[in-house]
């Protein structure tokens, strides 16, 4: 069972306190007004009285590391990919080069372009932390611990166990686009369907539709050269117009 | 993973192997060269190292990692159960407190006029002998009282009064007398100690003047969620904003601001009435049960659904939730409650009606601090018979804490030069300039100063009006002393903190600058001991406790929680929980809190209230890099629908004015608030340019809010300014 | 008697060529070794992969690849200094067209390297090739492509290599076209490489062209029966 | 007869003396009071040479108590403070005491 490093989320414990958001900048040295990772707020409406208590919720999130990730499809080079191993979405930071088409294709703009890298940028769950046996930066820090992070196929671990146990009732943000994303949160998520659309770049979509046509050429101009040897290994003899040196 | 991401920079690789020759004839050799085992992310060679927090009083623990002498991130510490093993969003950004640009670097002493900002660069001796030189001036000509001393909520503060109280001067006020006096001394007037909620055993709380979701994160934020959501305990909030306490709360009601006694008595009402209480309880525990049952006769809920626009069926329900929960039920004790005149009284009408659910030293109610077994240091301070008689600020309010005085009062006295005059001022790390009401005053009182000394990390409004600022380190780069910690149920804990960095610039710690300025007074008998040593004879009772403290980075003192006073008496006159406190009555102050309304909203006016938010420390982390992108300005709260009658919309600046002072802000219209109140965040828009964020984004809160106080403990009285709101046309 | 020769390259006119090629041989191996999306793969994702795992890393891959493509612009910058005046010739030569004469050249060259003269005479079409210039027009049209071509490609190459340097998110669209036009380009010349390799290197008919390329020289009997109007000028003292 | 006039005279002095001393307790200088322990009671008063004391040990009526009659406490004898150091003294003790109001600093 291959390993999915994923969050299993209470968003029903989640006071917006921003920690996570504070300690995620802080370990990931994100650059001034860029976030990877954000606390979504439904517009709770104030109600009165009685009727309307406790139903409002503030849902913490990032990178989905989704098993469709439309990212990965816009990415040219593959510089960033899903990892086989651990399910994770990487970038490559070092074959980045920050053209920028994977930004848009995610539809909970869970990407951004670094300024101070100037290359994409996004969770990837703290690496270093996690080669230091630590949990990443949100997960450590959450005051009501309603983020929980770790292989959900993993039956042993707390992300598992928590998955495993409610899988059924189990949410996910839906967005336009079906990503098939990796965060689960455990009951009621408060906004459901903020998911955007995957939108891949004019030039991308332009690359797409001509790499056939250049296959196309390229053949073309492949056959051409074949015939042309053909000739002139077979009928090689005929036409000895300007006989060489 | 098909590539390892060891991460090979472009640079190096383009220098170190001289590519382009080798480019050109692509051998094997180079290609072969370069393969590298899919190595796993190289963990970052960091130390750790543990600490305290700073960034509010709490002191959550935590382990800061430092990378070649940068600090790189702060943890929380797992081991440490006051914070339940988190650190909130503020002390994530402790690190861009350390490392603000705008730090105080050296001592600079004033050029030009005071306030204009000139400063000259000097070194630490002349700064030190400057200050214990002017001290000395002022205890010679105004006498030792002369000489008032301010310290915030720190660990090094009580170095503060010590040096106050060796150099002879009576008056010292804190941070404090601005915020929970009034609190303090309600609960300590009913039970004989100020308590510590065990909300995670709770199943009913009602809150009101508090927002523990939102305003800051302490061991009750954490424990409110865990009981509200695994062992369903009800929330009630009473705010008059929408607080996100308030959304998820089970019920909210936006009480009219001011009538929180109102409420509080009709709940007796309805618990004495339908005799709701444990009666054996409250014979054996209390006094006063029969003045108690005359004097809330009068308060029904209807009287209070009409005073709090509280439906009062609701009230009753409540009351008798409350009392169907108790003894695991509560009104929680709330910590900030410098708001009305009267706001002793109000906080003794919580106490009250906590002291009828019985909750009192139980499980799920109000708890008796803990033992945590840390030694104080005493020493014999000398007496100078020259000298005023007592505190400037004594004898005008009868409940005021003797050692946290009154702001507000002293204010008044040193600008008036009655009883005395005050002309000197030392101040540690607290901003009265931007947290005390009425900023002009303040300003007023620096000016009559001959001379004043601020130390601090940060070129704060109340630095940028001294004379003489001398550079502060932070927490994580000093030595200090021991503390002792409430973590309500969870712990009683004892916690210090050791340099984790160099010391940046020339910054030093309190206790080397006070000690300095004790030299030089002749007074370093006082001071004759280095922080290591204090700590040593802090933890003389608790054997074991440095290593233990090494180890972990708290120590724990497995300490009674619940029946502390089981055959300990009351520390009150009656020696049980006084509903009918009989040393009010002695003093002629209300042994019965007594409801009057709060004066009402005059005809397009609004009544500006106070409120936190987790992400800004009042006057002192408005500068901070990384707090300032989640909230770069302060705005003012406004409902839509006074919004609409004056033509402002969402965004637009509008001008705030009270009787007392002016300032523009943006208005942010929202229906989370009253029509009769607006809001906004403290600490912002500072005078001082050299805090480049704190300077001009937003208003300051201080420069609008008039300047009343408590009638019985002289704590602020932040609720009673009426301001217009008007529309700035750019 | 030694046959009589024509100088038809400089030195720098045979460096050139050669360093293009190189540079375009392994820019190109390594080029495409950096494409790895299914949907543009040209080869599918096992040659970037298996070419990744050699150099240890798409980040080593793409450090070579740029190297490799500056040195080959300064190659030319080095040229354009070197030998500006040959290369303002070449340059006229390639971009002149008579459609008269040379796009009739192109037709019936196709036909005759593939089909043979019947085919032509079939079509009622004289299979004599017109005369032509110092470049024939299929000489000219590869010319005109791998120049174009390889301006787009150097310019958005360029684009590229400072995306993560200079550009910044505002810029992001520029980028990304540049990443397509690029991959265009490259596809395109390459189409056109394929033939410019078999006729210039492969077919028998041009082998002094081919030895040209190292030596400089053509015999006189080649130049005057492939590029008769060339030769004339060359026989009466031109150039 | 004259001389018991005089000692009767001299007890009733002594006696108004310790009755208003009584009376007169309190609203003294208990800052003062503080200082004035240390320096005289506290010596002895350590836990070592005698009890160790110190004003929350007992209560406010309780200290009122003690003070009602000085002869009965057991150093008064070697007492070599004045009476209004003395007045300082139950002023500091009285206004520490177990049941004074003792506030909670900010933690």
């Amino acid at each position: 069972m291959a390993r999915q490093l994923a969050m299993v989320i209470d968003a029903t414990k989640c006071i917006d306190c921003k920690a996570c958001v504070a300690a995620c900048k802080v370990a990931n040295k994100v650059p001034e007004d860029q976030w990877r990772n954000w606390i979504k707020h439904e517009n709770e409406v104030p109600r009165v009285g009685a009727a309307g208590g406790g139903k409002a919720r503030f849902q913490p999130g990032a990178c989905m590391h989704c098993d469709n990730p439309t990212c990965v499809a816009a990415c040219p080079t593959g510089a960033t990919y899903k990892d086989a191993e651990n399910g994770e979405v990487v970038i490559n930071e070092g074959l980045c080069i920050g053209c920028g088409n994977c930004i848009p294709a995610c539809p909970y703009g869970a990407r951004f372009r670094n300024a101070e890298k100037r290359k994409a940028d996004k969770c990837n769950y703290c690496p270093e932390r996690r080669a230091h046996g630590l949990e990443p930066a949100c997960v450590d820090t959450c005051p009501t611990k309603a983020r929980v992070f770790g292989d959900i196929n993993d039956p042993q671990s707390e992300a598992g166990r928590l998955y495993l146990a409610n899988k059924d009732r189990l949410k996910r943000v839906a967005a336009l686009t079906d990503t098939k994303p990796n965060m689960y949160y455990l009951g009621d998520l408060g906004p459901e369907a903020w998911g955007g659309e995957a939108v891949v770049p004019a030039s991308m979509v332009a690359m797409k539709q001509s790499a056939p046509l250049i296959k196309g050429i390229v053949a073309l101009s492949g056959l051409g050269v074949l015939a042309m040897l053909g000739r002139q290994l077979l009928a090689g003899s005929d036409h000895k117009e300007d006989g060489d040196a | 993973m098909p590539d390892s991401n060891q991460k090979l920079s472009r640079r190096d690789f383009f220098k170190a192997s001289g590519l382009i020759a080798a480019g050109a004839m692509g051998g094997p050799a180079l290609l072969g060269g370069l393969r590298t085992a899919q190595a796993a992310p190289k963990a970052p060679a960091w130390t750790s190292g543990f600490s305290a927090c700073d960034m509010c009083f709490n002191k959550c623990g935590l382990i800061a990692r430092v990378e070649d002498g940068v600090l790189t991130k702060l943890d929380p510490n797992p081991k440490f159960l006051k914070s339940r093993g988190m650190l909130c969003a503020r002390g994530n950004a402790g690190i861009s407190h350390v490392y603000d640009p705008d730090r105080l670097k050296h001592p600079l002493l004033r050029k030009g006029a005071r306030g204009e900002g000139k400063w000259q660069r000097i070194p630490w001796d002349e700064a030190l002998d400057m200050a214990a030189e002017k001290m000395a001036a002022v205890r010679r000509d105004y006498l030792p009282c002369g000489h008032l001393f301010s310290a915030g909520s720190d660990l090094q503060s009580q170095f503060v009064g010590r040096l106050a109280e060796v150099y002879g001067s009576f008056n010292i006020t804190s941070h404090e007398s601005l915020c929970l006096v009034s609190n303090s001394r309600a609960f300590l007037d009913t039970f004989g100690e100020v308590p510590f909620a065990d909300v995670l055993h709770s199943k009913y709380i009602i809150m009101a003047g508090a927002n523990r979701f939102e305003a800051l994160v302490t061991p009750d934020s954490m424990d409110l969620m865990t009981a509200m959501r695994e062992h369903g305990c009800k929330l009630v909030t009473l705010d008059p904003r929408y607080t996100k306490t308030a959304a998820l709360s089970d019920e909210w009601y936006p009480i009219r601001p001011g009538t929180d006694m109102a409420f509080m008595l009709a709940l007796a009402h309805v618990i004495i009435g339908e005799k709701l209480y444990d009666a054996q309880w409250i014979a054996e525990k209390t006094y006063g049960i029969e003045q108690l049952t005359e004097h809330v006769k009068q308060y029904t809920p209807g009287f209070a659904a009409e005073q709090c626009g509280i439906p009062a069926e609701d009230i009753a329900r409540i009351a008798r939730e409350l009392a169907a929960a108790a003894p695991t039920s509560m009104v929680y004790p709330g910590r900030r409650s410098s708001d009305y005149e009267d706001s002793t009284q109000i906080r003794r009408s919580f106490a009250i009606v906590n002291g009828l659910l019985g909750n009192w030293d139980r499980p799920g109610g109000l708890l008796a601090a803990r033992a945590v077994g840390l030694k104080g240091v005493p020493y014999d301070a000398p007496w100078y018979d020259e000298n005023h008689e007592d505190r400037i600020d004594a004898e005008t309010v009868p409940m005021m804490f003797e050692h946290e005085g009154s702001f507000m009062v002293t204010r008044d006295a040193v600008l008036a030069d009655d009883p005395y005059k005050i002309r000197g001022w030392f101040i540690y790390k607290t901003n009265p300039m931007a947290t005390a009401p009425n900023r002009k005053k303040t300003i007023e009182m620096m000016n009559k100063m001959d001379f004043i000394t601020v130390v601090d990390i940060a070129m704060s409004d109340t630095a940028w009006f001294a004379d003489l600022v001398l550079p502060s380190q932070s927490y994580l780069e000093r030595t200090d002393p021991c503390s002792g910690l409430q973590g309500s149920s969870a712990c009683a804990c004892v916690v210090k903190r050791d340099p984790l960095i160099e010391p940046l610039y020339e910054s030093r710690p309190l206790f080397d600058i006070v000690k300095g300025i004790a030299g030089r007074l002749d007074l370093g008998e006082y001071f004759d001991f280095t922080m290591q040593e204090f700590r040593t004879r802090q933890l003389a009772g608790l054997p074991g406790a440095e290593e233990i403290l090494d180890r972990d980075g708290v120590y724990y003192n497995p300490s009674k929680v619940y029946g502390i006073y089981d055959g300990r008496v009351y520390k009150t006159l009656s020696k049980k929980v006084e509903l009918y406190n009989q040393r009010y009555e002695q003093m002629g102050i209300d042994p019965l809190p007594v409801y009057t309304p709060p004066a009402k909203v005059p005809a397009n006016q609004f009544r500006l209230v106070i409120g936190r938010n987790a992400l800004v420390t009042q006057g002192s982390t408005a500068n901070n890099g990384l707090l300032h992108q989640f909230v770069p300005e302060n705005t003012l709260w406004l409902n839509p629908e006074p919004a609409e009658r004056l033509g402002i919309a969402d965004g637009d600046l509008v001008e705030v004015s009270s009787a007392v002072g002016r300032q523009s802000l943006k208005a942010e219209v929202t229906d989370k608030i009253r029509s009769d109140t607006v809001y906004m965040l403290t600490g912002f828009n500072s005078l001082s340019t050299m805090q480049h964020l704190a300077h001009g984004n937003g208003a300051s809160i201080a420069e609008v809010l008039d300047g009343k106080y408590d009638t019985v403990t002289g704590n602020a009285a932040l609720h009673q300014t009426f301001v217009t709101v008007t529309r700035k046309v750019a | 008697m030694p046959k009589l020769m024509h100088k038809r390259h400089d030195a720098s006119d045979i460096f050139i060529h050669w360093f293009n090629a190189a540079c375009w041989l392994l820019l190109l191996l390594t080029g495409v070794g950096l494409i790895q999306n299914p949907a543009i793969d040209p080869f599918g994702s096992g040659y970037p992969a298996a070419l990744r795992s050699l150099v240890g890393g798409g980040t080593n891959l793409l450090v070579i690849h740029e190297a490799i493509g500056v040195l080959w612009i300064l190659g030319f910058v080095f040229y354009l200094a070197v030998n500006f005046k040959g290369a303002r010739f070449f340059l006229a030569e390639v971009f002149t067209v008579s459609p008269g004469r040379d796009l009739p050249w192109m037709f019936k060259k196709m036909v005759l390297m593939t089909l043979g003269p019947k085919a032509l005479k079939t079509m009622g079409q004289d299979p004599n090739l017109p005369e032509q210039g110092y470049y024939n027009m299929g000489q000219k049209a590869f010319a005109q492509a791998s120049i174009v071509g390889g301006v787009i490609i150097a310019v958005t190459g360029v684009v590229m290599l400072l995306s993560d340097r200079t550009f910044g998110a505002e810029s992001t669209v520029m980028i990304g076209w540049a990443v397509a036009l690029h991959f265009i380009a490259v596809g395109v010349v390459f189409a056109g490489l394929l033939v410019h390799i078999y006729m210039a290197a492969i077919s028998p008919e041009e082998r002094p062209g081919f030895r040209s390329m190292f030596t400089g020289v053509v015999p006189d009997d080649y130049a005057k029966h492939h590029h008769r109007l060339w030769w004339d000028k060359v026989r009466t003292g031109g150039k | 007869m004259q001389r018991k006039l005089m000692l009767l005279a001299a007890s009733a002095l002594v006696m108004f003396m310790t009755v208003s001393m009584a009376f007169a307790l309190g609203d003294g200088n208990g800052r003062k009071g503080k200082f004035l322990y240390r320096k005289n009671c506290r010596t002895c008063h350590n836990g070592a040479t005698a009890k160790d004391l110190s004003p929350a040990d007992m209560t406010q009526a309780e200290w009122k108590a003690t003070f009602a009659d000085m002869s009965k406490i057991k150093c008064s004898g070697d007492w070599t403070v004045s009476e209004e150091d003395v007045n300082d003294i139950f002023t500091y003790l009285h206004d520490y005491a177990k049941d004074s109001p003792s506030p909670a600093k900010c933690s």
